[in-house]
């Protein structure tokens, strides 16, 4: 019943879209659809979480569509109902903000029939259950996002992001397909249940592991594969932008945690220990990288590689202790990663969506010339201040508790017999930390610069506020991240038959926890209570501001600012973003991306300004994909020869061929 | 009973038909002057010979000494003239404008006409024929017609590519006829002197006695003769110029048809030697040049400046994916190798279909010319770029569907050969988006922007029937495929 | 009964850290002027000075925000919170499993990111100059300071403070190289986190060196009053952290009666004149350090809380 | 191997004067004189088939030696004089490895199609199979012949004399049906070859060809 709801979605999606590719040149054409959109995808979401909270068991539906002999398998279990949900939330706030956003699209032909074919893939990949079937949608998913990503195409920038996305979604693709045909075996048993029946290998299930990772994980953003993301997230329209960081990121983990948790049997310890590994460099590099940046929607895509590697830590870890049958703690790291999943998937659309408001308020994503924003945009600062806390992971917001629970289950990694892993696990604990901190930084740097402060262009001072039906998604998704980090109790008893299906046990019901607190193991070990958290914040603050009102002045004058007493009035003299990170890039950035500084003080009397510039070398792009770009250059070079011989050569090449075979022949038989 | 009599005499005539009426229309279009009404009557004759090719499903006329149908040729035979028809659609409106510009004096046109037709008989003379020794005949015809289509336009360019693919053409046609000779002489002590010896259905009777050396020897002949028409690695010299300098409707029919036949052509070959327990396995020979030409063609692609040219690269690509396909063997294998040939015959003879009117809205071949389609000619710019996407394997379209079965069911058999396939795929994807992006998006700029007036009708009737392979495969056709793969072994 | 002692506990634990902050405060400056064979200020001046700013205008810049003017209540409320929770004369809070060491960290992390927002709110240079630093600071400090709360969880096995500081006054846990590395490394922490020398100056307003008062630059009145009482507060905090990890002696367990109560307070006061001395002698001692040696100082915090906690996870056995 | 008479004899000794003249063909360096010597081959060809049909009797394949003689030794030899004096083509054929190097290779390749083809069949009955031998010995000197010569009219023979390789196997493989339409296809063929040379002025240019001066001259023009 879920099941034909949830596939009904999608399939009216793509309808929506075949109407949009006529519809796009109407005028209303874009509120239309988008609203339309917004109801499927609420639709969706509503029998997702239906189905989730009325403990269901799996359904399944086979379609006579893809291969003849197959059949199209479709299945909707706990897992791909948790994920259904963070896809169609995303969707369904994401067409909202679209109401508005969309009027200010100048090309909508490029951007309307594809939006809706996007969330139609995303939610069949969820509900794929054969190997073909899933492929497809994967790819569809990645195709029609392209076509976004392409919708600004004649900004050159935009260009090349599409090709390095497609080019990476593709390279992707195919490790999938790999896995696959390494899963299925010769004889092509491409159904998922037929997969789950046959036992792999050691050695199969740890190739099939790695190209779930090259697969997945390029498309997850796993550092070193994670190059296009920060190219094409920022190249595509805000709320395409907010889905492919919030949402398709997420599919992707779907996609890693269906394949090698559901399929694949059970792990081998050190499977956890790589995934781990990975995990942590991906979390700190990433928030290194955001940290650099000065454009707004690229540091947010850098800040969604972080948070992809938190949610691979929680995994990994929840691989180690699967493995080493420790189910509560497997159990307590798979809800620590899935609840970051679902946290993410809503402040990061938050993030998004402020930005695409600064964007179509000013028309800049260079942080350099924004600020003093929150005095024009008072709305629209206040979500994305909201987001901004949640995604530094400060209580009581959501996005704390996550990253409390991942700490929580590194605390039981010592229970881990292998070395590897008790060397691993406090270091990617040490990494968590520093990514969390730094995660601070970056968005007290991404906040300040961008709302704080004064205008530092015209274009920054003549902001307006953003139009109403963003402001409504944005703030819906505020309240969002406040209830999930008030109640994180409620969400985490959710995600528990979820997390029952991939690790094969359960976190003790939150909800028999007193006072709604959450307790992961015993509350004499740990415990948090969001809303106490909060409420004694209130308190305290309210009855701060109470005690000092009544007791002692209330009075405020205006003044100019005091700056130790040599104000400047050029906003200017304003911290910006690349200086602002200027300590950080000192102490961190020099080893990692060989950040170097260059000033250049011209001589007394001369009247040229003085010069600053930072520079910073992508170690990843430098050393992977720089020499591979060369490589296929050359080759392509040196065979291009090929083109131009004479016709006498020509021939000798058959000749040689020809007399290799022969050759052949003499000499095998 | 005599209604089936009546039947079955319809299909001799329809086989006959096929044959027959492609004739018949090249006699009345060599002497027909008027340029427009040729064009009707040769998507008359095209359509009429697509109709006969499909009441050969109705029922199948039995064997005889020269034509046959079976399961393996009525795919290629109702591909090939439907693709016959649908070019000759495309052709009416393309040469049109190719009088216009005076690329083509109407002398050439009667010339062009009777061509088509008389390549039409060739190809399905080659595939209808139950003796390779025919077979070898209409091959050399298609080929031939082929070559002075090619060089029609009379440029400098156009004739060197012409001649190129002559003497090319000439000695892979040698090639295979000596190893047609052998086939002869290794079924003569075991099937007797004269015709029977050439007869196909005769020869795959009795293969299992042949001695199995000479057919070893003789499929090396056939392999590297027709392999050559295949365009398969080292012996493409000629395609791409052939593909580029000849009228799009011919490039199309190329790519489309006569690659197909001359696969035909060795598939036929490669079942002789499947039949006889002692000749070497021809999978190893067929994987090999299918990988090199794929990773070939792959690099190729990148460096291209001339639009045609880049597509012709791209089908030695398929046609090395094929190869390889059939290669490897095994029900999944030669049922992706079978589908993605037809797939690529639509995609590939589609794209070529749009390439055409873009070279002439355009008013160039050049890729650094074009730019910006989508923004200046909105319809043929998405439908070159759904075209290519299909081209390069991803879904929605079919040949997704085939490189999905051919990797993956190679991967677990042969994983290196899988990857290295993997490898060339993601090259070539790489080189086809690239060039793909560069002339479909960004600024269209101050080129000529001509108005469109393209016959659409073909391009979507090809990608919608690919789309829909790759949505959802027709049962029937699906099983008819699954019972060739069978065949092939 | 027990829940009404326990809350008042609570109360009273809340009470006190509010009372006793500005004094520790007081008290260190007038050791360190001593030290350098000064008078100083009395004990109380701290107390007067909130009282004076509490009394005068807020005077604000043309162009600051409501972020500016509810910061120092966010602050302070984050940060007096984060104080009620650490347990400073008895263990038994009754709001102690509301949040664990871990949350109490994040607290304060929540506290110092509305600082560092603050600080860039008005748009002057030292604002941002004091941002960028902290936030620099603390993204060393942070790490650090998680990795001191593994180690201290992995030998007691709770993240919860009440329980760590009940299970290290009830088995003897004897000498542990692991928990030595983190006290020192909680101290370089402490340091660090309260603007103390070396990493920053509380007196100094030399544009250049500062970072706590650069932030705070543009602030006045009660709202300057708030964050100079959460900054006392956090080095309370930091002090009662320190006692109850690893000085824990003295602690009136949970449900002990009054005069255990009594007892406790007295000895709480004890360490804190002790931590002030200590802190004061520390801090005359050395000299401030350039702000890009911090990282290194703070580095070296790191490893050793990293190094302690390695040592745990290889050391099998005694892990809870 | 008994039964085997006068008439084996005179084949082989026929085909191997075909692979001799190949030879021959190899190490000529001026124009004319390797006109002269692939009219000789022709006409050796043409007597081989004769005997061939003579040994078989059938007489279509008479036909077949008339065709090879008729216009392989003595129609187009005369036209490629004709064509040599007109278009002035130099009269010696610069050929692009030296004559030793390819009399070598010609050794070479005769030995790997005796290898293939002798320990090929040991059913087939002798005849066939010495002339299997010597046909795929002259083809391969043929395309030899192609790859080594760098010019028009060098091409034009090496592929006639490959052609006239394939007739040898043909008629030597008895009893083979449609010989005689191959040779008269084939014939077509190099009529077309030869009218191609003629009419397009293909000389040495042509033995220069490369699409990428024609690439770079097209970005010139379109």
């Amino acid at each position: 019943m879920m099941l034909s709801i949830a596939l009904s979605c999608p399939a009216a999606l793509l309808a929506l879209a075949v109407v949009a590719v006529a519809a796009a040149r109407w005028r209303g054409a874009s509120r239309a659809i988008y609203g339309v959109s917004l109801g499927i995808s609420a639709l969706a979401l509503v029998a997702a979480l239906t189905f989730l909270l009325q403990i269901s068991p799996p359904a399944q539906i086979v379609l006579p569509i893809g291969l003849p002999w197959l059949g199209a398998h479709f299945r909707l279990d706990a897992l791909s109902a948790v994920f259904l949900i963070v896809v169609n939330l995303g969707g369904a706030v994401a067409s909202l903000y679209g109401v508005g956003y969309g009027e200010h699209e100048e090309e909508p032909g490029r951007v309307l029939p594809f939006y809706p074919a996007f969330l139609a893939g995303m939610s069949l990949v969820v509900l794929a259950d054969d190997a073909f079937t899933f492929l497809v949608a994967w790819e569809f998913m990645s195709l029609s996002s392209w076509a976004l990503v392409m919708a600004r195409s004649r900004d050159p920038q935009n260009a090349r992001a599409g090709f390095v996305y497609l080019t990476m979604a593709v390279f992707g693709a195919l490790c999938l397909l790999l896995a696959f045909g390494l899963l299925a075996g010769p004889s092509g048993g491409y159904a998922f249940d037929a997969i789950r029946g046959a036992t792999h290998s050691p050695l199969l299930s740890g190739l099939v592991l790695g190209l779930a990772i090259l697969g997945a994980g390029s498309k997850a953003g796993l550092v070193p594969l994670h190059v296009w993301l920060p190219l094409a997230h920022p190249a595509a329209p805000s709320h395409v932008s907010a889905l492919m960081s919030g949402v398709m990121t997420k599919v992707a983990i779907y996609g890693f945690v269906r394949i090698v948790f559901d399929l694949l049997g059970p792990p081998a310890w050190w499977w956890g220990a790589a995934v781990l590994a990975l995990g942590g460099g991906t979390a700190v590099m990433g928030v290194l990288y955001a940290l650099m940046q000065n454009d707004l929607k690229r540091l947010l895509a850098y800040s969604t590689v972080e948070n992809v590697g938190v949610v691979f830590i929680g995994l990994g870890l929840a691989l180690a202790f699967k493995a080493q049958n420790l189910g509560w703690a497997a159990a307590l790291a798979a809800t620590a990663a899935l609840l970051h999943v679902f946290n993410h998937s809503l402040f990061k659309s938050l993030l998004f969506f402020g930005s695409g408001a600064v964007l179509s308020a000013t028309g800049e994503r260079d942080m350099d010339k924004l600020g003093g924003l929150i005095g024009r945009m008072p709305k629209t600062a206040f979500a994305f201040l909201v987001g901004a806390t949640a995604i530094s992971a400060l209580p009581p917001l959501n996005g704390f508790v996550s990253e409390w629970l991942t700490f929580q289950s590194i605390l039981m990694s010592p229970r881990l017999d292998p070395w590897a892993l008790k060397l691993i696990a406090p270091a990617v604990g040490a990494m968590l930390a520093l990514s969390a901190a730094l995660v601070g930084a970056c968005f007290v740097k991404a906040f300040g610069v961008t709302f704080l402060g004064r205008p530092r262009s015209p274009a920054a001072e003549r902001a307006r506020e953003t139009d109403g039906f963003s402001l409504a998604a944005m703030f819906l998704l505020a309240g969002l991240c406040v209830a999930a980090g008030v109640f994180p109790g409620v969400v985490m008893d959710a995600l528990a038959p979820a997390v029952d299906a991939i690790v094969g046990a359960r976190m003790p019901v939150q909800a028999a926890a007193g006072w709604l607190s959450i307790v992961p193991i015993a509350e004499a070990r740990s415990s948090y209570n969001g809303l106490l958290v909060a409420l004694f914040i209130a308190a305290s603050a309210s009855l701060a501001a109470y005690a000092i009102h009544r007791l002692a002045s209330r009075a405020t004058r205006r003044a100019p600012a005091w700056d130790c007493g040599f104000p400047d009035p050029s906003p200017a003299t304003q911290y910006t973003a690349s200086s602002f990170a200027q300590p950080i890039r000192r102490a961190l950035g020099t080893a990692v991306f060989r950040a170097s500084e260059q000033v250049d003080m011209p001589a007394p009397g001369d009247m040229r300004p003085a010069r600053h510039t930072a520079t910073l070398h992508d170690p990843v792009w430098e050393a992977l994909y720089a020499p591979i770009q060369r490589v296929i250059s050359y080759a392509a070079d040196r065979l291009n020869g090929l083109q131009f011989l004479t016709i006498r050569l020509y021939l000798s090449l058959v000749f040689a061929a020809l007399v290799g075979l022969l050759l052949v022949l003499a000499i095998w038989l | 009973m005599t209604v089936l009599d009546l039947l079955s005499d319809a299909n001799i005539n329809a086989l006959f038909a096929i044959l027959a009426l492609p004739a018949a229309a090249a006699a009345l279009l060599a002497a027909l002057p008027g340029y427009r009404l040729a064009s009707r009557v040769n998507v008359a004759a095209s359509g009429l010979t697509f109709l006969a090719a499909l009441s050969l499903f109705v029922r199948r006329p039995q064997m005889g000494l020269y034509l046959q149908v079976d399961d393996l040729s009525i795919v290629f035979i109702v591909l090939n003239t439907f693709v016959g028809f649908t070019t000759s659609l495309f052709s009416a409106s393309y040469i049109a404008h190719e009088i216009e510009i005076g690329r083509l004096t109407r002398r050439r046109l009667r010339f062009y006409h009777a061509m088509y037709q008389v390549l039409m008989f060739g190809m399905n003379l080659a595939l209808v024929s139950n003796n390779i020794g025919v077979m070898w005949v209409a091959i050399e015809l298609a080929t031939l017609t082929t070559v002075m289509m090619v060089g029609i336009y009379r440029t400098h360019q156009a004739l060197e590519a012409a001649w190129k693919y002559f003497i090319l053409g000439s000695v892979g046609i040698a090639l295979a006829l000596f190893g047609t000779i052998l086939v002869y002489v290794a079924a003569r002590p075991v099937v007797g002197e004269g015709l029977s010896g050439m007869v196909w259905t005769v020869l795959i009777g009795q293969a299992h006695r042949f001695d199995p050396a000479l057919l070893n020897v003789a499929f090396v002949f056939l392999l590297l003769g027709y392999g050559t028409k295949v365009g398969l690695a080292p012996l493409h010299a000629w395609l791409p110029d052939a593909h580029a300098e000849g009228p799009t409707p011919i490039s199309a029919v190329l790519s489309g048809l006569l690659l197909n036949v001359a696969l035909y052509a060795v598939l036929r070959f490669k079942l002789l030697l499947a039949a006889n327990p002692g000749a070497i396995a021809p999978g190893p020979m067929m994987v090999t040049m299918g990988l090199a030409s794929v990773l070939f063609a792959a690099f190729m692609l990148y460096r291209r400046k001339d639009i045609k040219r880049l597509f012709a690269y791209s089908s030695i690509e398929h046609m090395g994916i094929i190869a390889f396909a059939f290669g490897m063997g095994g029900p999944l294998a030669n049922f992706a190798g079978l589908l993605h040939m037809t797939m690529h015959s639509l995609t590939k003879s589609a794209i070529f279909y749009t390439v055409g009117h873009i070279a002439q809205v355009k008013g160039t071949q050049r890729i650094a010319d074009i730019r910006g389609l989508t923004a200046s000619h909105p319809a043929l710019g998405w439908t070159l770029v759904a075209g290519v996407i299909a081209i390069a394997g991803l879904p929605p379209f079919g040949i997704f569907v085939s490189e999905f079965l051919v990797v993956s069911s190679t991967f677990a058999r042969q994983p290196l050969l899988a990857m290295l396939l993997v490898f060339g795929l993601l090259v070539a994807f790489g080189a086809l988006l690239m060039q793909v992006q560069a002339m479909a998006f960004g600024d269209p700029g101050k080129g000529p922007a001509a108005p469109v007036r393209a016959s659409y009708l073909p391009i979507f009737g090809h990608l919608l029937l690919v789309l829909g392979a790759g949505i959802a495969l027709p049962p029937a056709l699906a099983a008819w495929f699954e019972h060739v793969a069978r065949l092939l072994g | 009964m027990a829940v009404i002692r326990d809350l008042s506990v609570q109360g009273l634990q809340m009470l006190l850290v509010l009372l006793a902050a500005p004094g520790l405060t007081g008290f260190v400056r007038s050791v360190k002027a001593r030290l350098l064979r000064r008078r100083g200020p009395p004990l109380l001046q701290p107390y007067r000075d909130l009282v004076r700013l509490c009394r005068k205008d807020v005077v604000l810049a043309h162009n600051a925000s409501w972020l500016f003017r509810t910061a120092p209540y966010l602050i302070f409320a984050a940060t007096w919170v984060a104080a009620a929770l650490v347990p400073t004369f008895a263990t038994g809070l009754q709001f102690s499993w509301a949040a664990d060491l871990i949350a109490i960290i994040a607290l304060l992390g929540a506290a110092r990111f509305f600082l560092a927002l603050a600080g860039m709110d008005v748009g002057t240079s030292f604002g941002g100059i004091g941002s960028s630093r902290e936030v620099m600071i603390a993204s060393f400090a942070e790490p650090a300071m998680i990795m001191i709360v593994f180690t201290l969880a992995l030998v007691v096995g709770s993240t919860q403070l009440s329980t760590i500081a009940g299970y290290l006054l009830s088995t003897n846990v004897g000498l542990r190289v692991s928990l030595g590395l983190a006290v020192v490394a909680l101290v370089l922490v402490a340091v660090a986190e309260n603007a103390r020398v070396p990493v920053d100056n509380p007196a100094t307003h030399l544009e250049l060196t500062m970072v706590h008062e650069a932030m705070v630059l543009e602030y006045s009145g009660r709202h300057l009053a708030l964050i100079e009482l959460a900054a006392a507060l956090k080095l309370l905090l930091y002090v009662s952290l320190i006692a109850c990890c690893f000085v824990p002696w003295g602690l009136a367990p949970a449900g002990a009666g009054l005069l255990a109560h009594a007892a406790g307070t007295g000895i709480y006061l004890v360490k804190l004149v002790l931590a002030g001395l200590l802190l004061a002698l520390f801090e005359t001692a050395i000299a401030k350090m350039r702000v890009f040696r911090v990282a290194e100082f703070l580095g070296a915090g790191l490893m050793l809380a990293l190094l302690a906690t390695l040592l745990l996870f290889v050391s099998q056995g005694e892990i809870q | 191997m008994t039964g085997l008479g006068i008439d084996f004899d005179v084949a082989h000794m026929l085909a191997g004067l075909l692979v001799l003249v190949s030879f021959m063909l190899l190490y000529q360096d001026r124009l004319t004189a390797l006109i002269n010597v692939f009219a000789l081959h022709a006409a050796t060809l043409s007597l081989s088939v004769a005997w061939q049909a003579y040994v078989q009797d059938a007489p279509h394949l008479y036909l077949t030696a008339v065709i090879a003689l008729g216009l392989k030794a003595i129609v187009i030899p005369l036209a490629l004089h004709r064509m040599v004096r007109r278009l002035g083509i130099h009269r010696e054929i610069e050929s692009v490895v030296g004559i030793g190097p390819t009399m070598l290779a010609g050794m070479g390749l005769v030995a790997l199609s005796m290898v293939v083809m002798l320990k090929v069949t040991p059913g087939a009955d002798q005849l066939a199979r010495e002339d299997l031998a010597f046909a795929l010995s002259v083809l391969l000197l043929g395309l030899l012949m192609m790859v080594t010569r760098r010019n028009a009219v060098g091409l034009v023979l090496g592929f006639m004399s490959l052609e006239n390789g394939l007739v040898l196997a043909a008629t030597g493989a008895k009893g083979m049906p449609l010989v005689v339409e191959i040779s008269v296809a084939f014939s077509v063929l190099i009529a077309f070859i030869v009218i191609g040379v003629f009419l397009f002025r293909i000389r040495e240019r042509f033995e220069t060809v490369d699409v990428g001066a024609i690439d770079r001259f097209r970005e010139g023009r379109r």
